[in-house]
């Protein structure tokens, strides 16, 4: 079985305020110099059978319509090299 | 990079605009050229433009809401009126409440979650910005076909955005609606209500007087949200090399706005503002240009002081930016060392941002250079007004010919017991338990009454029991067959869910749901439905304190139905008083308040049963409302009810249903000899409630009804675990659980 | 004299006032504590309420725990002072590690309000003397992340220790309240620390303090009357 | 500036009812094949000054201490070689 990843993150131009809310509480922790946090959703998916073109473009599409809101919400499709090797 | 300034549109009288991409008329940008002068800068052409909308300006509407004023009852609760961020009643003791229902439908299609959730922080804010501690919050909410595709994606993303904006504010909601018809596909109505208390002394209004006066912003970082539209200007403005993508969609930040209510509390209680606007359509546009035309002076804002999250962003830009969670405050300068070290305190971001002049103009710098001079009148109230034609549709008599008096009925009891199981469990009458048990209906600790309540009440004052109720309602299909009764037959539905649980009707606020001005039929129905809103609020007795005008929800040719949304305030003295719905005690006995007529026009049951449309709505008699309202508030206060449940869609047999789920017991009825059984049932007959009353009480309680003219029958008894109406049919209560209850979850699974 | 409970208040804290009025309904002193205040203002017992500090972003309770007041709180916990914490609070207090275990998103993965039925399973704490062990009490329940997870072997450990503090009742018709409301995992609504002054619990005993408020019910109130038995007697 | 993923996951053994409410929609779209989806959290810092193994050991204590919890979720904290490239 290979594993496929999808991240999904707020468009840049999306106000993130997890992502704000995490930034502004590291200096309280002692965690200086990071300059900006953004947080998103990551998938892992466990995809039978072959992960060729035709099943990543499946699961393009399906990022597309269902996992990542596009009106808000950006997304990339990657094979999880680590899984397909071991696998 | 060239920055547009007053001094260079004075030499460049010629230049092209983008006016019409703007959204504006070329009457009114000759308009806004004779104003000034000359031509007008980008960012004034960007303020005018977005402050002359149709959203902000009221320009088709305000010739028709005018008489919302002009037809205002004498009514000594009301302390501020229409005009302000919210009207306030005055509810005694010292104290005042404040509230308003308003629209997210347009941005709630494109982004459910987060047009729903910023829908709640704009009104949410609007409460605030009066100087009130928002208390609760409501939620009527209409959607396209239970049935229909979309209807999963939007209902589930309003759903959550309401309950995750309203939850994480600590704000109790305690009721609203959900209403399916396929006339909403494409266009949901999310309109959100909040209330507010406050003490009479505590009171603010959006003023900004007293040259040298400081301008503060505080909350949220300014960025891009919801300015797509300017972004043409921006794009013409400026050099390509900068990024144009900028949301039209707004994001919620529930916590800021936490923060924000917390701060602004605070800084109220001790007294540091000398006029406050909350910045919601049209931001810092509408905040500084509002202010200051409210007020006795001028205003200046260095513009170029503001804190961005996006340092891309053009002055035009921040100008239009509706990035929600901020507030802008008029502050004394010995005060403002203050101000910010409560803003500091909460983590909320205040800056200085410009000062009242004794001058007459609102003036705005971008680093050193005037970008915008303009009268501040002009742009917030001085706006076009337009009288758009308007005609009553051919269509309207055929669909009021069509009566639903001659839909076949049921054939016999077996038949009846089937469509009440029907009726029951259909999506408009169904249970919405499972999208109000995501919503916290107990934060705040005062909540008397909420869902599935006649209307949500909540404690103000701890010693005393003093009490509000609200109770927001709407039919667009009985507005459809008859604007003019059928705003009447809003306003007459949330009057007497508040009676019903006891409160004392005071003033309203309403939400009018309209298709496209531009259509004459359609202003035939506004204009027809604000006249029968303000002519029946004359005869009840409670003024209109605010609202909200939501137009163009249509697609292509097709308009919703006209949907005016009425909520009613009431004041309860003791809330130890209160009527629930449900009915609790064996033995009570059932009467049937008011006359039941043959109205099915409009009705539950004509839609559900033979998805019919047509005839005439139940005739209103607001007068009956009235003397009905005071006999369930006397009735209330002098304990001689324990249940009440005004009856509305559905009928009677809606009422008892749910009175008898909600009460765990079940119901022994008789239907009266003069009436029909179905009749008796479903008819949708106004100025009628049902009432449990204890033995010990009926003589006394029909004694009342009987000294004040109120027709009063005797229909029943609370009794057993079915509802049973005699020579018709038994059904368990179990059955109607499992009908009323499976609905709606079934729907969004 | 009589006792100081403190009620904590973070930056987006919602219950914090209705706790104080429940502290005071019971007849205690309600002392306010702001989170960034170390000083515990000689408070003899610390709720930390409900709500949804800093948004509940990145998880519920993570980033208020690093608040200065929270340091004093694990400090005088750890030395025995009785420490509630509800809703929120309970997840303040797992991810200090006062208490094991994590709470996540509800297995339906929305938002519940309710009534809902519990069981008192250990009424030897702090917070419960004034309980029947094994009583069953109703109270308002509302969060979207309430469902209580931690490995078989920390469980096991709070069953053979009876720091299981409350259970829900699931034996009735969901519609009544009873009913595992989230997934939590052993229906585990509450538990405490070994030394029995550390208690948390989803559901809200302080929205049920006063007849005819919320659910109607008092059955909330047995958490505050024991601290102030507990505090007075000491 | 350079960009550290923190990319924060449940333990398998912990129940994950998003990612199940997603694998559970999948074939209703009409996406098959999709074995399991688990559903995490991905983290993207920006970090002022070079991201040495100084800064990372500060940035994998920042993951351990707050952007996990370790009681229930593993982590993963990688340098985004692409955004390094970039700038
Ligand atoms: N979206 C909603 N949010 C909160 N409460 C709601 C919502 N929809 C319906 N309710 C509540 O459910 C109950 C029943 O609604 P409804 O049948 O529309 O009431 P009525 O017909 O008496 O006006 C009311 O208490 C109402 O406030
Ligand atoms: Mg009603």
């Amino acid at each position: 079985m290979a594993r496929v990843v999808v991240d999904v993150m707020l468009k840049p131009e999306i106000l993130d305020p997890q992502g704000q809310a995490v930034q502004r509480a590291l200096p309280r922790l002692g965690f200086e110099g990071i300059a900006d946090v953004r947080q998103g959703k990551r998938f892992e998916l466990e995809v039978e059978g072959p992960v060729d073109d035709a099943a990543l473009a499946r699961i393009h599409e399906m990022a597309e319509t269902f996992l990542a809101n596009t009106v808000i919400e950006d997304f990339t499709v990657r094979v999880d090299e680590a899984v397909r090797a071991e696998s | 990079m060239s920055l547009d300034t007053v001094k260079h549109a004075a030499g460049t009288p010629d230049a092209g605009q983008p006016w019409a991409e703007l959204g504006l008329k070329e009457d009114e940008y000759a308009r806004i050229r004779e104003i000034l002068g000359r031509r007008p800068t980008g960012a004034e052409l960007a303020m005018y433009s977005v402050m002359w909308s149709e959203h902000c300006s009221y320009k088709s509407s305000k010739v028709h809401l005018k008489q919302f004023g002009e037809k205002a009852p004498e009514n000594d609760a009301l302390l501020v009126g229409i005009g302000e961020n919210a009207g306030v009643v005055d509810v005694g003791q010292g104290y005042a409440v404040t509230f308003k229902v308003e629209s997210h439908n347009h941005p709630s299609y494109i982004e459910p979650y987060q047009g729903a959730a910023t829908g709640v922080g704009g009104i949410v804010r609007d409460i605030l910005a009066m100087g009130a501690r928002p208390v609760a919050v409501m939620d009527p909410l209409r959607f396209g076909a239970a049935d229909h595709p979309d209807t999963k994606r939007v209902l589930p993303g309003v759903v959550a955005g309401i309950g995750g904006y309203g939850n994480c504010l600590g704000l109790p909601n305690i009721g609203g609606e959900v209403v399916f018809d396929p006339c909403y596909q494409g266009n949901p109505l999310v309109n959100a209500l909040c209330v507010g208390v406050m003490k009479h002394e505590d009171i603010h209004l959006a003023k900004a007087s007293g040259a040298g006066n400081k301008v503060i912003l505080y909350g949220a970082r300014t960025g891009g949200d919801g300015i797509g539209g300017v972004s043409v200007l921006a794009s013409e403005t400026f050099d390509d090399s900068k990024p144009t993508k900028r949301p039209a969609v707004q994001v919620g930040d529930p916590f800021q706005e936490k923060l924000l209510i917390e701060c602004t509390l605070e800084i109220f209680r001790e007294k540091l503002v000398a006029g406050i606007q909350d910045l919601g359509g049209a931001g810092l546009s509408c905040a500084t240009s509002e202010l200051a035309s409210a007020g006795s002076g001028g205003m200046r804002v260095e513009l170029d002081t503001v804190p961005l999250r996006d340092s891309s962003l053009s002055p035009e830009e921040i100008l239009m930016s509706e990035s929600q969670e901020r507030m802008c405050a008029i502050v004394e300068p010995d005060k403002v060392d203050r101000f910010l070290e409560i803003c500091e305190k909460w983590d909320v971001i205040a800056t200085v941002i410009g000062e009242v002049t004794d001058g007459s103009r609102l003036e705005i710098f971008w680093h050193g250079e005037q970008i915008v001079d303009v009268p501040p009148r002009s742009v917030a109230h001085e706006g076009p007004t337009y009288h758009r034609p308007y005609a009553r549709p051919d269509w309207q008599d055929a669909l009021q010919a069509d009566d639903a008096g001659k839909l076949p009925r049921p054939a016999n009891a077996a038949e009846l017991r089937a469509q009440v199981l029907q009726l029951v469990g259909s999506p408009n009458q169904a249970s919405k338990a499972w999208i109000t048990d995501q919503y916290d209906r107990f934060v705040q600790g005062n909540t008397v009454l909420a869902q599935p309540e006649d209307s949500g009440m909540v404690r103000i004052d701890e010693d005393t029991n003093l009490g509000v109720a609200v109770a927001t309602d709407g039919n667009g299909r009985y507005a459809k067959l008859d604007p003019y009764a059928g705003a009447q037959l809003a306003l007459a539905e949330a009057y007497r869910n508040v009676a019903a649980t006891g409160a004392r009707p005071l003033a309203i606020s309403d939400c009018l749901n309209f298709g496209s001005p531009e259509d004459p039929a359609v202003m035939w129905q506004f204009a027809e439905a604000t006249r029968g809103l303000a002519d029946g609020c004359q005869t009840l007795g409670t003024p209109v304190t605010g609202g909200n005008v939501s137009l163009y929800n249509q697609t292509g040719d097709v308009a919703i139905h006209p949907t005016p949304v009425v909520a009613v305030l009431g004041v309860i003295d003791d809330v130890t008083r209160r009527t629930p719905v449900g009915f609790a005690e064996e033995g009570q006995l059932l009467y049937l308040l008011g006359d039941t007529r043959e109205e099915l026009g409009g009705s539950a049951w004509s839609q559900v049963v033979h998805d019919h449309l047509g005839g005439l709505p139940p005739q209103v008699d607001l007068e009956r409302e009235r003397l009905l309202a005071e006999i369930l508030i006397s009735a209330s206060r002098d304990g001689m009810v324990d249940a009440a449940h005004d009856l509305s869609d559905g009928g009677l047999v809606q009422a008892l249903v749910e009175s008898c789920l909600h009460g765990g017991k079940g119901a022994r009825v008789v239907v009266p000899d003069d009436l029909d059984p179905f009749v008796f049932l479903f008819s949708e007959s106004a100025g009628r409630a049902v009432v449990a009353v204890p033995r010990s009480e009926e003589l006394r309680f029909t004694d009342m009804c009987g000294a004040r003219g109120l027709p009063v029958t005797r229909i029943g008894v609370v009794d057993g675990d079915e509802l049973a109406v005699q020579g018709q049919f038994d059904i368990p209560l179990d059955e109607l659980r499992t009908a009323h209850e499976a609905t709606v979850p079934g729907l969004i699974a | 004299m009589t006792a100081r409970v403190g009620v904590v208040t973070f930056p987006g804290t919602l219950d914090d006032r209705d706790t104080q009025r429940a502290v005071r309904a019971a007849g205690a002193e309600a002392v306010p504590l702001w989170h960034r205040d170390k000083d515990l203002h000689q408070v003899d017992a610390v709720v930390l309420p409900g709500g949804f500090s800093y948004g509940d972003y990145l998880r519920a309770g993570a980033i208020s725990r690093f608040s200065p007041v929270m340091e004093t709180v694990i400090e005088q916990a750890r030395a025995g002072m009785p420490v509630l914490g509800i809703c929120n609070g309970f997840q303040v207090l797992t991810e200090t590690h006062l208490l094991p275990g994590a709470m996540l998103r509800n297995n339906h993965l929305h938002f519940i309000c309710r009534d809902q039925k519990l069981r008192v399973e250990n009424a030897t704490t702090a917070w419960t003397t004034d309980y029947a062990p094994g009583q069953e009490i109703s109270i308002p329940l509302k969060n979207i992340d309430g469902r209580y997870v931690a490995d078989e072997r920390t469980l096991d450990m709070l069953e053979a220790e009876g720091r299981v503090a409350f259970r829900y009742v699931t034996d009735g018709p969901s519609g009544d309240g009873y009913g595992n409301p989230n997934g939590s995992l052993r229906d585990i609504a509450g538990i405490t620390n070994e030394a029995g002054n550390v208690v948390g619990l989803m559901p809200h005993p302080e929205h049920a303090v006063e007849p005819l408020i919320g659910t109607g019910r008092t059955d909330g109130l047995g958490f505050f009357t024991s601290i102030l038995k507990k505090l007075v007697n000491a």
